[in-house]
């Protein structure tokens, strides 16, 4: 399987048009395949006593941090609404609703940047020695964010970067109330940035799938409540993460 | 994006991916079984100037190609071999077509004429050939089987056109040489109005 | 660049029932390609631009071919050929619209072979597209007309969505003025669209100017008895009044209530990716009667909306010339 | 002179009957056994150079006999054409071929061939190559002038205010290559009562005859035989011979009937020599069937002009002075000087007191230029129409009177150095026009009906016609028959069998007694002059005239020689030489041929003159001793330009609301001397009008600035006038007033014809807006419709190869 495809350019030179994809399909099955795994490995591990949800509450995300998480969310789904489904055959007026979601994803990342670096304890993601040994060791706990929370964070990161950077460069590429195209790219470096955002988003839709995943798995869903309502229970915190490396305030 | 993948091209290409691909040689392989539906044969039989000849034709020929190559029947000309000239213009079944965009397998039931199979056996012009001697309509002459074929045609259907039905009925022959005033009178003569 | 001249290998099917036909189409997907009169195939396949698996030859199929009373109107079988349409004394009586544009395609030759689903669904003449480019209609990531110094005349000043090729049929502007409808066959059955929704702009089919799906075949088209008679007007202005496509063509059918109109349908051609109505020349004429007066008041709506490229902004006066022309008494 | 039994009359040429039966054959027609058929993979890019070949695939499949590529044929220097190259300086330029059993395997192995190439800078406007910082078309350079004293590259550049003032339509003061003059310019504007300043452009199109080039050569004992489609035919065996690398002895060359050539195939082109080296390198007769793209490529096409013009006018109309700027596009390759002869034409056709020409030639990666017919005068004549209009307007005169004050006479001289001409009747041309096109009634009907407003215009053509200096060879048979051979090519003009008529008409021959030999060198041909250039007529009934002078010597002195007397005592007529004062004692022309052949000598070509062209020489031995021999070699005294002239009327109705227009009405005359085959003469008129429409308002190359690409590669998209494009009835008359330097007063029309069509047609779309002036051919509804509507055009003032 090619993971680009190819095409000749006004010149007959061969060169890259962009990503293959065909790989959609991979990733998708790749994902429910590794996500199957993980559901039968953890059925058969011997389930740990669920923390209680009752009780004090400790802040995990402000309000404009989840509404920035959700504004996102809802971004990036419209994105790939509008630029997958047409590839898999469901035809409609896509291009202008994408690059309208764009622009959110794209204004909403610098707000999350911006707020991440000058208001925000950026270290809380930054991935640490000690992150990497936490899944090898019961006895480590993480701070705010696990390894794993981290590495996909990570990982969503650059992907979403990626993706953004290449989209700004096929936005001006097309007509829009602001600018005419253009055509200012060589074809081949053209058909890179095609091939870049195509291949972030096929990373980017299996990882969202197994962030999809694990925030509906019954042991984080704790997670995922606080991403809508903001608050953990203090067992919760206790059952999953190190004091001496978190500890937020008591909520009401 | 390239929503260049339909539904039915994706789950094709799922299945191509995941399997292997369907590879044109396995298409051929299927034919036999295809042959019920249509798929053609390559030894046919067709009817060029009243004879019928029996000719080895590949499934995507055109007429022209046969007709030069295969019967050399080389007055039909290819100018473009494109439809965009009337070089080739041939009679199916009495209606002018461009030989060059007809494929040889769909005239298998039907007639052909061709520029050789106008004169009378004993080797009397047609009088659409006598009419363009007469009125010196060709120049180059490398459009002028077309010229001929299209006029036959016309006349066949309306022996006494008017210049301007005659024009357009000619209008699908291209002559690069501009003759055209010349094909005209060759028209209207042939058709018994001297022009 | 090779410059091709002949025919590749590619299998060919004569199926004499449509049933065959579906199957074939079915079967092959996109890789079969479904035969009418070729006018518009063979050029594609001796460039190797296009690289179908299959030919589908539909003129064998009998149901497929002929003009045919319905009960309100007629049904003309998809592959009836031009010729049969402009000869045709039903459609030149009460749809002359038709033949009208039917006769103004392509040259005679085309017309006696072409026939009339392979004319409503034939593909964009862009050049650059037809010079078997990878461009957006063609899969690929850019459109080579639209450049900053792009040769475009001859493509779309509306509803462009990075392909900015026209529609280049003559019968599909008629087709959408008398409202008729397309019957759509596949084997998992038959589906009617209107002819408006037949075409298919490139924001949403970009490499496709139907909206057909690879395994479906146009049968027959339908048109209502409603516009039966009524006044018609159309014209198309090309380079050469053989062969070439229009710069701009206009096709109207207009139901007059004594003096004045009651209802119209303006349609153009050459001007956007599918046939384009002029929906506010429609409702701005109701009513109007057919005059000098009222067709110079009309004529600058016919350019509302359009976005020139760098050689076609002459299309936008000729738009609302032909709308003139086609408003005086 | 009106005694003449053949000149002047109608007659069927002997390739009308092929013609229509189907059986007249083309290059292509023709099969020999173990053919293999070429095909070429030219270059996808505008220019560049070839760094990898990988022909491994190809050469792997069934079928495919071989591959040919620029290291198997002689390179040739920049920037002449070469059969095959790996240094392309167009789309379309031949880079390799490949030969197989059939033409789907010979493109299956192409589509399997890999070909590298690293781009080099390109352009398609000579304006953009003559700013500063403009890419150069050739690596040598931007210019490529010819000239006597030498040819070679240049690079120029002009400032951008220097492209600018030239686009706003001011005399250019960039740096030029080419320049004549004469009289004096400033006095001449000084006198003029109204002084017309214009800048203009005139686009270049292909040729596109009918028939693609097609060749299929093979070998046999040493000597290659190439069955071609040219358009000249013993003028082609020295250039074909050099490009094949042979003597012209060794060289079979034949061609029946070529499907047009307008000039694109006049001498030998480097591809018709492709068949030969391939046939050499693998030992098989090929043919290279060239597509229609193919053709549009290397078919060659018209020069393109961007110019300035200022011309001045006296009260009277008489033209004083005229300053003439042009920048040449000469696509990838040189060509003869068309802008030059855009010089020419002025000052034949509107003879000014005074005149200056400046020239610079640009090469373009566009396709090769060449000829095509009238070069260089038509262009002029296109832009001369209008402005003809506008100095009758601003002198209020009569635009048949403006034209004719300053028509070629007798008294006219021409070019640089102001030589005479033989003979020129244009304005007896332009009175039979006007009074036949009814002009002054017409000009008082109303103008505008509606949305249609009508135009009249008047064009005015011009060419040089004649040559001189070739053979003619003529033979009699013992079986009483006149042979002609000619080695004129055959296009379709039938000159080559008029002016063979010519030699029947001094023997008094019965034409059915006549035979043509042409279009096989085995037919022992003589050397000829090229069938191009309105040449032909006024060549060669001179060549026949001199060769059937000789036949008639030789025939009187054998028959003094037999039956006593001196050869002055003897008469012809009847096919009998006879004595003057005793008609019953002659003999026939067979028993003259018998006797020729029993004295042999000059009487049967064993001898011959030493004068005559090694082909005509070697002709002559071919035909030794089969009968009596007349040949001789064009030394018949001529001085002076032969002018071709024409002039065309035209009415137009022009759709104000469409840009599209009906021409009504046309007459064409020819000036061009004794009529020598009346429908031959309407052919040419007809075809020439039909060619001047297509330029006026139809043709033209369109190539994309950023990429190079053409768009205009087909017959759809070029725009060749089809039926319906053109009147459908054209009326032709002609002066017919003899030319003293022609034995028979004929010169030659080809050109002409088409120059005055396209002016017409630009001076009447003038007349119907108004006299606005386009200044630009062609004038498509677009410009039209964006004159009327007062929208600007699209394009920039002066730019060129566009939409």
């Amino acid at each position: 399987m090619e993971f680009a495809t190819y095409k000749n350019d006004v010149w007959g030179r061969e060169v890259i048009r962009g990503v293959s994809w065909d790989l959609l399909w991979l990733v998708v099955v790749a994902a429910f395949i590794a996500i199957a795994l993980h559901a039968i490995y953890a059925a058969t591990q011997k389930r740990a006593a669920k923390p209680s949800s009752e009780g004090a509450r400790v802040t995990r995300h402000d309000t404009i941090d989840r509404l920035f998480h959700w504004v996102m969310a809802a971004s990036v789904f419209a994105l790939l609404i509008t630029g997958v489904l047409p590839i898999v055959g469901i035809e409609f007026a896509w291009l202008e609703l994408h690059w309208i979601a764009g622009i959110a994803l794209t204004v909403i990342v610098l707000f999350h940047i911006v707020r991440a670096v000058f208001v925000q304890d950026a270290s809380e993601m930054v991935i640490t020695g000690s992150d990497l040994k936490e899944p090898f060791d019961d006895a480590k706990k993480p701070g705010k964010y696990s390894a794993a929370q981290k590495g996909m964070h990570a990982a969503v990161t650059i992907l979403t970067l990626l993706v953004i950077a290449s989209g700004i460069v096929m936005f001006a590429m097309i007509d829009t109330p602001w600018w005419e195209r253009t055509n200012s790219l060589s074809e081949s470096t053209l058909g890179l940035v095609f091939f870049v955002h195509g291949i972030s988003t096929l990373a980017l839709i299996g990882l969202i799938c197994l962030h999809i995943y694990f925030a509906l798995r019954p042991e984080k869903l704790f997670y995922t409540r606080s991403m809508i309502k903001g608050w953990i229970s203090r067992d919760e915190l206790d059952a999953n993460h190190d004091p001496q490396r978190w500890s937020p305030d008591e909520s009401s | 994006m390239n929503p260049q993948l339909s539904r039915r091209r994706f789950i094709k290409a799922v299945i191509a991916s995941s399997v292997a691909a369907a590879s044109n040689s396995g298409f051929h392989s299927a034919l036999a079984q295809d042959r019920s539906r249509g798929a053609v044969e390559r030894l046919i039989s067709i009817n060029v100037n009243g004879q019928t000849r029996r000719v080895d034709v590949a499934p995507q020929e055109t007429l022209a190609h046969t007709l030069r190559y295969k019967l050399s029947l080389t007055g039909t000309k290819i100018g473009c071999n494109r439809g965009e000239c009337g070089a080739c213009t041939v009679l199916i079944d009495g209606i002018t077509n461009y030989s060059c965009s007809t494929l040889t397998h769909s005239v298998r039931t039907r007639a052909v004429k061709t520029v050789e199979g106008l004169q009378a056996s004993d080797g009397t012009l047609h009088p659409v050939q006598q009419a363009f001697i007469d009125e010196l309509s060709p120049q180059c002459g490398f459009c002028t089987p077309g010229q001929v074929m299209s006029a036959v045609a016309l006349l066949s259907e309306n022996p006494t056109p008017t210049r301007e039905e005659a024009r357009q009925a000619m209008s699908g022959n291209l002559c690069r040489c501009g003759a055209y005033d010349h094909y005209l009178n060759g028209v209207m003569r042939a058709s018994g109005q001297n022009s | 660049m090779a410059s091709f001249d002949v025919m590749p290998d590619v299998q060919l099917y004569q199926p004499v029932e449509l049933d065959d036909a579906l199957r074939l189409a079915e079967q092959y997907g996109d890789g079969g390609w479904v035969l009418g009169g070729g006018q518009d195939t063979y050029g594609w396949l001796k460039d190797r631009a296009k690289n179908p698996q299959a030919m589908i030859d539909l003129t064998g199929v009998e149901g497929l071919r002929g003009i045919r009373e319905t009960e309100d109107g007629i049904e003309i079988g998809a592959t009836t050929t031009l010729r049969e349409i402009i000869r045709n004394e039903r459609i030149n009586s009460d749809y002359s619209l038709l033949a009208q544009a039917a006769g103004r395609v392509a040259s005679p030759q085309i017309r006696n072979v072409g026939t009339l689903g392979g004319n409503l669904s034939q593909d964009a003449r862009c050049w650059y597209y037809r010079r078997g480019l990878a461009c957006y209609r063609a899969g690929g990531n850019l459109c080579y007309a639209d450049g900053p110094e792009a040769m475009n005349r001859e493509h779309a000043v509306l509803g462009a969505s990075r392909c900015v090729a026209v529609s280049p049929s003559d019968t599909a502007t008629a087709m959408v003025a008398l409202e008729a409808t397309m019957i759509v066959a596949s084997t998992t059955g038959q589906r009617s669209v209107a002819a408006e929704d037949f075409f298919a702009g490139p924001d949403t089919h970009i490499t496709q100017m139907t909206t057909l799906e690879p395994g479906e075949i146009l049968t027959a088209v339908r048109i209502p008895s409603k516009w039966a008679g009524k006044r018609f007007y159309f014209e198309k202005v090309a380079d050469r009044d053989v062969w070439d496509f229009a710069l701009v063509s206009i096709a109207v059918a207009m139901s007059m209530d004594g003096d004045s109109i009651a209802e119209s349908r303006f349609v153009c051609g050459g001007v956007a990716c599918k046939p384009h109505r002029l929906r506010n020349v429609e409702s701005a004429v109701r009513g109007k009667s057919l005059s000098d007066e009222n067709a110079d008041a009309v004529a600058p709506l016919a350019s509302a909306g359009t976005k020139p490229l760098n050689y076609n902004h002459f299309k936008l006066p000729l738009m609302e010339n032909l709308v003139r022309r086609a408003m005086r008494g | 002179m009106s005694d003449y039994k053949l000149v002047g009359k109608d007659f069927t040429p002997p390739d009308v009957i092929g013609k229509v039966t189907g059986k007249a054959k083309y290059a292509e027609d023709f099969r020999v056994d173990g053919m293999v058929f070429a095909r070429m993979y030219t270059s996808p890019m505008a220019h560049g150079r070839v760094t990898n070949i990988d022909t491994s695939a190809a050469e792997a499949m069934e079928g495919v006999i071989g591959i040919l590529t620029a290291d198997d044929v002689p390179a040739v220097d920049a920037p002449n054409a070469a059969i095959l190259t790996n240094s392309p300086a167009y789309i379309g330029d031949p880079i390799l071929a490949v030969a197989a059993l059939d033409e789907k395997t010979a493109e299956d192995a192409l589509a399997a061939i890999k070909v590298e190439i690293e781009p080099l800078p390109f352009v398609t406007d000579p304006l953009d190559s003559l700013i500063a910082g403009g890419p150069n078309a050739r690596e040598e350079g931007n210019i490529y002038a010819r000239s006597r004293e030498g040819s070679g590259f240049k690079t120029i550049k002009w400032t951008k205010e220097q492209i600018d003032e030239f686009r706003a339509g001011t005399e250019p003061t960039g740096e030029f290559v080419n320049e004549w003059s004469y009289g004096d310019l400033d006095k001449g504007f000084a006198d003029a009562k109204v002084i017309i300043e214009e800048n203009f452009v005139t686009t270049g199109y292909a040729h596109m005859s009918m028939e693609p080039r097609t060749a299929m050569a093979y070998w046999q004992n040493g000597t290659c035989y190439v069955h071609v489609s040219a358009q000249s035919h013993t003028f082609w065996m020295p250039g074909l011979a050099r490009l094949l690398g042979i003597e012209t002895k060794d060289l079979v060359m034949i061609s029946e009937n070529t499907g047009g050539g307008f000039g694109s195939k006049i001498g030998a082109y480097p591809i018709a020599a492709l068949p030969g080296y391939f046939s050499k390198k693998i030992g098989r007769p090929v043919q290279l069937r060239v597509t229609r793209e193919q053709e549009y490529y290397m078919g060659s096409a018209r020069v393109g002009f961007q110019g300035w013009l200022r011309i001045g006018f006296r009260a009277d109309g008489k033209a004083t002075a005229a300053d003439l700027f042009i920048v040449e596009d000469i696509g990838s390759n040189a060509t003869g000087g068309d802008a030059s002869s855009a010089g020419g034409a002025i000052s034949m056709v509107y003879d000014p007191d005074a005149m200056r020409f400046r020239g610079v030639p640009v090469l373009t990666n566009t396709t090769p230029r060449g000829a095509q017919r009238g070069p260089g005068q038509n262009q002029m004549a296109a832009v001369m129409g209008p402005i003809m209009d506008k100095a009758a307007k601003a002198l209020e005169l009569d635009p048949v009177n403006v034209r004719k004050i300053n028509a070629a006479n007798n008294d006219t001289t021409v070019n640089a150095d102001q030589h005479g001409v033989t003979s020129a009747y244009l304005e007896e041309a332009l009175t039979k026009g006007a009074e036949m096109f009814n002009w002054t009634e017409r000009r008082q009907q109303p103008k505008r009906n509606g949305s249609k407003v009508r135009g009249l215009g008047i064009g005015q053509g011009y060419h040089s016609a004649g040559a001189t200096g070739f053979d003619g060879l003529i033979r009699i048979t013992p079986d009483g028959k006149l042979h002609i051979h000619t080695g004129i090519g055959n296009l379709g003009t039938y000159s080559y069998a008029s002016t063979s008529r010519a030699a029947a008409e001094v023997l008094k021959c019965d034409w059915e007694n006549c035979e043509i030999h042409n279009g096989n060198s085995e037919k022992h041909l003589p050397w000829n002059s090229y069938q191009a250039g309105s040449v032909t007529t006024f060549t060669h009934t001179r060549t026949n005239y001199v060769a059937a002078m000789d036949a008639l010597r030789k025939m009187k002195a054998i028959a003094a020689e037999t039956m006593g007397g001196e050869p002055d005592d003897y008469d012809i007529d009847g096919q009998r030489v006879f004595r003057t004062d005793n008609a019953a004692q002659g003999m026939s022309y067979g028993a003259i041929a018998a006797r020729a052949i029993q004295l042999g000598g000059e009487y049967s070509g064993e001898t011959y003159p030493d004068d005559i062209n090694e082909i005509t020489q070697r002709s002559v031995q071919g035909l030794a001793g089969s009968g009596l021999v007349g040949v001789a070699k064009d030394n018949l005294p001529q001085e002076g330009t032969i002018p071709g002239l024409a002039c065309a009327f035209v009415e137009i109705e022009l759709d104000l609301e469409t840009g599209k227009y009906d021409i009504l009405d046309y007459v064409g005359i020819a000036e061009c001397g004794t009529v020598l085959f009346p429908a031959g003469l309407a052919q040419q008129m007809k075809g020439g009008a039909v060619w001047g429409m297509g330029m006026a308002a139809l043709e033209r190359h369109v190539y994309d600035p950023s990429n190079g690409l053409p768009a205009n590669i087909g017959y759809h998209q070029c725009g060749i006038p089809s039926y319906l494009d053109v009147p459908s009835v054209t009326r032709t008359d002609a002066v017919g007033i003899a030319d003293p330097q022609n034995p028979f007063g004929a010169r030659g029309i080809g050109e002409p014809a088409m120059g005055c069509s396209v002016a017409a047609l630009t001076s009447a779309i003038s007349d119907a807006l108004d006299g606005h002036i386009f200044g630009r051919t062609p004038v498509s509804p677009d410009m039209i419709v964006n004159h009327v509507s007062g929208r600007d055009q699209s394009f920039l003032p002066l730019q060129t190869n566009n939409f």
